[in-house]
């Protein structure tokens, strides 16, 4: 047993937090909001040229094959800063899945051009009922000749406004879901910013008679929801972290201010009250960190550990909220107001609950996984 | 033990249900998809509506229907006020100016000179005006007592300095009533007094607090060297902090905020029944009816204790009131907190939607899951709440 | 509106209060909790000496026709104290169900002896299962010519071990659940007390070849479960009432242990996290009590009370729990020994929770009912 | 980072795992339905089982493993420990005096005389005595301080008059450490000392505490005119409220309980499949499968948490792990408290049965409904903890 973080990763999120801390304050958190690409293109350039794009990918594509733990940490520290970007939609949700079920050919042409920084890609998956099960996925790929041609909606896709290329899941007739590259110019995509709690790049993308060629197949036809799975499951370990990282913030924005804060003469973090509530925020927080490192060192293991990245999703959705809801609560009337840096957390808490399965599902999972394989 | 209503009473409940039912049909989109506040203050639109609703308030009487006769309004029962806080809640219906009618008012009926009372009340009773207050400052939450804003007696004028925050509606109003220090010498509630503030005096700034969601209601409020007449010190010059402590006999039970959750509880209801997910309608999903089931029971439950408040009032036991007052502020406050949490969580990925064409039931549970966090802050917070229930309610020792 | 009490029913409380102190004070309970009758003989009788097991029936049958809040006054009264009686099982299970579908001349037989404090009776209808619904009941009834024969097991039966009639609910064949009258004595009839967290005499009834005549049958054929409900609603209200009394008096005592208790040199109630405990239990008793008030005048009025009965018993459920738990830790080491009072209370919310449904049957029922009825 | 154990690490914990599930074959009953401290020592069968357990752990070289090797211990790593504790605590064994290897004996080890260390620690080594602790007093819970039970010297003797409380064991031990007042004129903690008690001395009376389900594993201890001989001082007079500070490198992790949430998780488990109501097995329940969900995303969690809590001591990064283990021990109590709760809720009517032919899984989560609020109490209450974890681990600010 060993856990420490070694050197090189502890240089890593040194390296991250920095970046993430100069170039990404609060305010410019706030800015970017606004804006309609809901990114900074320099810092995604920049990123690229630090190599975070590329870091979980074989050196054959251009990535660093680093491990899943050090993608683990840069997430973590992303969320200390509540960072936007497209990283997780590029770099997980379609790198992730192209590394799994991609043609040769389809590495070649994607993986770097992500890694590079001059791709940005999106996942269309879910659907009009929301639910996050291969029941939820009915859109129609209809055969014509050796094409495919898409019809349908999309909702719930994550940076589809500012990507290049589009997965999306489709049945083609008679077959499961299935995985087709799609060029997110194509003239029958219209992609439109659904506004959130998160202000964040969702968006419903309606597809018309969008004809793609057979080689646009990720993977097996019909087995498109086994890879998302795969995928989500790392996806879902990750989406934690960013959680995890977004709770310590929190703990320790909260506690500056419950110590500088005074009301009746004292420090607002002498009142017992506060010191309770901040220790149930640690607890929630400690406990669901040292369950994340766990998770992620299992998955660099190449154990199973679909279960635990259900529970560690399940977790983190929940610590988060509790955790960004108190600190608000602490810091009283100024953590409402739309200049507090703490009310940002309090409103990614809502919207990352529901990126990559929400508390509800994940639970469900849970005891699907522990009924039929037992506990690990 | 009666709950019933007498047909006079059922009369006016009938006759304000109507009312409403009617004058909301012409209300602007934000009063079914923001909290009232927001509503009401945000936007131009939203707010010309509740200009035009304070004035058909007012010509039906209801907007100081809890006034003294004297001073024109009719001296309603708590029961009474009960109905119409109800039904003006179930319908987020806007129209009263609370820091007006039922905070400031109240003052100058006790404290101010008949002059004042005749200069001040008329335009508040026929919904005129908007008032705003001015208590709150940054180092003065819920420690209202330190507050720092100075007014100093200069010739037939006292000169103003010093900021306010959290004022609900100062963009929106013309009066302030302003809680300042007249005697800086003294300390806590010593020395302070208040006085009626034009809004447009020179030296005033007011300047937008946006809310989380973006939401302007709040504001921060700036006096530079307002000069501010002698004749609008409201009450005797330092006697500042019991005039913050005057109240009428208006209803306190929090019936309003459980009618207006029992709205949102039926929307809620209806969402479930009409979507389904995975093959199966909401309604029939276990986990979502029991969230439903907790929530709808905690509603029932709270509703009737808030009965119990506004009978006890009613009765005139109002030492019982304090502690119970607190407490259905905490009940209700955090039962709206867990109903919109629940919302969001039933509605799966829809639950992260603000207002727009994919958003259910307008985004206002989402829009609720931000704005129900003021709630536990504001108009004290529900740490300070249970130190009253503690104190008041248990007689629990009060160490310093 | 009027919500003050009459000045009958407060004298009525006034009465029950100090009956219920001055004859079974705390240490009277923790020995009848060990003994094999489960309740005081001379305090039984003396409450039928009071009237107060004949307070909801009709004149006819000697009793006095009182109101339905003024049986809720009694139970709130005995749960101050947590006297234990069959007074449920007999005066509520039995009693009502009789009243509700026993013939003239069952009521004639049966009610008077229950008035008198000389009949104690027990409903027999959980089985196996567990199941408080109708599906539950199992049992069938064999018909004999003009008799019934009854075989089987039933579970979680109040007060069956005192009885000397029981009603069991069984199914002729075809039928739905049917009421017996059945004779505890007997020969075919096995008592035996299930122990239970609340020390209470929860039995298991085992029938074997138990032969009943036609007319012991209550209410129609195959409507026995109709009457279960009916009466149970009602019993709902009343477990309710027993549970909002006890919580009362943990908030009393625990207020005034706290008041007294010094660690550190203050009294424990002036720490803020014992005052923020105690706040809560506050209000969570005293929104429970008020809904109480509110269903119980429905009762009488004669309105659907059904929906707000099971959300009252969950809610009363929920908060009894809650404030019993708090109540002890509150009291720390002295408040889990068998010597405690308190502790009493943490045991007794245990049990009465699955007394007349549990929680979550009861919030299914309430869902149940908003929607096939709508919001009253 | 790497939670993977070494290969000598794997192979000590399947030695313990065959040891302990064939050992616990011959246990009796109560060792499966109720709290081990109540199996321990609640029955004469139960003690007796717990006494051989002593010898076989002693004999094992399992039971002093943490102990330096100066004293026959063999220095156990923090890591060894875990799994010691974790392999101990999933087949709910005995055969652990805590008392006297894991609180008296470092004090012993640390303060006492080469004589008292000769002669107080073999017997405890070869599991042959079971201590007590004499601590708490009717005035001195969580304010441990506060105690006033006295020892005034008399020549060669003190004399002790006073009482003890939730004395664990007390009637089973054969020695009490016990912490008394030699210096009356002193306040607080100072003027404190620890003795070396025999039991069976003249003077001293144990009465039971019976626990809220009639378990009798705590004691109160009355104290009159015992003469304890002056070689039965353990450390300065004086200086006891130092004493009652020694530890040894034990781990502290709170792993082990987690292993026997575990195994209650497995029953449960095992329970809601082969267990069917209204048709349908209760593991097809939503609203149980959440429940279920909950119980073991929070069980893992935590225990993750404890792993790095064992890894930073072993590291002798101690400033960290008094917060840490205070919020283990919060966790781990109240997460446990979640689960009876959840499982008594999802038994139905059969929540509530005691240990009978009809209880589900022997009763034990009944039994555990009852005990488990003991946990949240003793050995610091859960305030205390959460205050600690406040002032140590976010270094908030204590004011008195």
């Amino acid at each position: 047993m060993n856990l420490d973080f070694t050197s090189e990763q502890e240089m890593l999120r040194d390296a991250a937090s920095r970046f993430f801390a100069k170039e990404c304050p609060f305010d410019r958190v706030r800015d970017i909001e606004e804006t309609e690409e809901g990114y900074a293109p320099d810092l995604w350039k920049k990123m690229a040229e630090l190599g975070w794009q590329g870091l979980i990918f074989p050196e054959a594509y251009g990535g660093f094959e680093a491990g899943f733990m050090d993608l683990m940490i840069i997430f973590e520290e992303m969320g200390k800063t509540l960072f936007p970007s497209p990283f997780f939609s590029t770099v997980v949700q379609c790198g992730l899945t192209i590394l799994e079920g991609g043609t040769e050919a389809q590495k070649k042409d994607l993986l770097p051009r992500i890694i590079e920084g001059d791709l940005i890609m999106a996942l269309a998956r879910l659907e009009q009922e929301g639910s996050y099960r291969a029941e939820g996925i009915r859109m129609e790929a209809r055969k014509d000749g050796d094409r495919y041609v898409l019809n349908g909606t999309k909702l719930f896709v994550a940076d589809a406004n500012i990507s290049g290329m589009l997965i999306v899941a489709a049945r083609p007739e008679g077959s499961g879901p299935t995985l087709f590259l799609v060029d997110s110019r194509d003239p029958g995509i219209e992609i439109t910013k659904m506004p959130t709690i998160g202000k964040d790049n969702t968006c419903e993308v309606v597809l018309k008679e969008v004809s793609v060629p057979g080689d646009s197949i990720i993977g097996p036809v019909g087995g498109g929801f086994e890879i998302i799975e795969a995928v989500e499951a790392r996806g879902a370990v990750l989406m934690a972290a960013e959680m995890v990282g977004a709770s310590k913030a929190c703990i320790e924005m909260t506690a500056a201010y419950a110590k500088e804060r005074e009301q009746y003469g004292i420090p607002i973090g002498g009142f017992q009250i506060i010191q309770h509530y901040m220790a149930n925020m640690l607890i929630r927080y400690d406990v669901a960190s040292n369950y994340l490192y766990q998770v992620a060192w299992m998955v660099d293991e190449g154990m199973d550990f679909e279960t635990e990245a259900s529970a560690l999703k399940a977790c983190a959705n929940e610590a988060f909220k509790f955790i960004s809801e108190r600190a608000v609560q602490i810091h009283g009337g100024i953590g409402t107001s739309r200049e507090a840096d703490i009310g940002l957390f309090y409103r990614k808490a809502k919207s990352y609950e529901y990126i990559c399965g929400d508390t509800e599902t994940h639970y469900q999972k849970v005891m699907d996984n522990l009924l039929a394989r037992g506990i690990s | 033990m009666d709950f019933s209503l007498t047909e006079e009473q059922r009369a006016f409940k009938s006759e304000l249900e109507d009312f409403f039912r009617e004058e909301m049909k012409n209300a602007p989109p934000c009063y079914q998809n923001t909290t009232l506040i927001e509503a009401m203050y945000h936007t131009d639109e939203g707010f010309a509506f509740h200009r035009y609703m304070q004035k058909r308030l007012a010509e039906k009487g209801w907007l100081t229907m809890a006034w003294p006769e004297k001073y024109g309004g009719r001296g309603a029962s708590i029961a009474e006020q009960v109905i119409f806080n109800e039904v003006h809640s179930y319908y987020r219906a806007p129209g009263i100016d609370r820091f007006g009618v039922a905070m400031f008012a109240p003052t100058v009926m006790l404290f101010a000179s008949e002059e004042q009372k005749a200069r001040i009340l008329p335009p508040i009773a026929r919904g005129e005006v908007q008032y705003c207050q001015g208590w709150s400052e940054p180092n003065a939450g819920s420690d209202l007592a330190s507050l720092s804003t100075t007014a100093v007696r200069d010739g037939d004028y006292y000169v103003v300095n010093g900021q306010k925050t959290w004022t609900t509606a100062g963009h929106r109003a013309d009066h302030m009533f302003l809680l300042a220090r007249t005697d800086p010498s003294k300390k806590r509630n010593a020395g302070l007094s208040v006085f009626n503030v034009d809004m447009g005096l020179p030296g005033i700034e007011v300047r937008p607090i946006r809310y989380m969601n973006g939401g302007h209601f709040y504001n921060e409020v700036f006096f530079t060297d307002v000069k501010i007449h002698k004749d609008e010190l409201v009450g005797p010059e330092g006697d500042g902090w019991k005039l913050t402590r005057a109240t009428m006999n208006f209803e306190r039970s929090g019936a309003g905020a459980y009618a207006a959750l029992l709205r949102s509880f039926e929307e809620l209801l209806e969402y479930v029944k009409g979507t389904s997910r995975d093959g199966k309608p909401l309604a029939q999903d276990p986990v979502v009816r029991r969230k439903l089931a907790m929530i709808y029971t905690d509603l029932r439950a709270g509703w009737a204790h808030s009965y119990m408040i506004a009978w006890l009032q009613e009765q005139g036991k109002t030492a019982f009131t304090p502690a119970a007052a607190s407490e259905s502020k905490v009940f209700a406050t955090e039962l709206r907190q867990r109903m919109v949490n629940f919302a969001t969580e039933i509605m799966g990925p829809y639950g992260q939607l603000e207002d727009s064409p994919w958003a259910p039931l307008g985004g206002s549970m989402v829009e609720g899951y931000q704005t129900v966090i003021g709630s536990t802050i504001y108009a004290g917070t529900n740490e300070i709440q249970r130190n009253i229930i503690a104190w008041a309610g248990l007689r629990l020792p009060r160490i310093k």
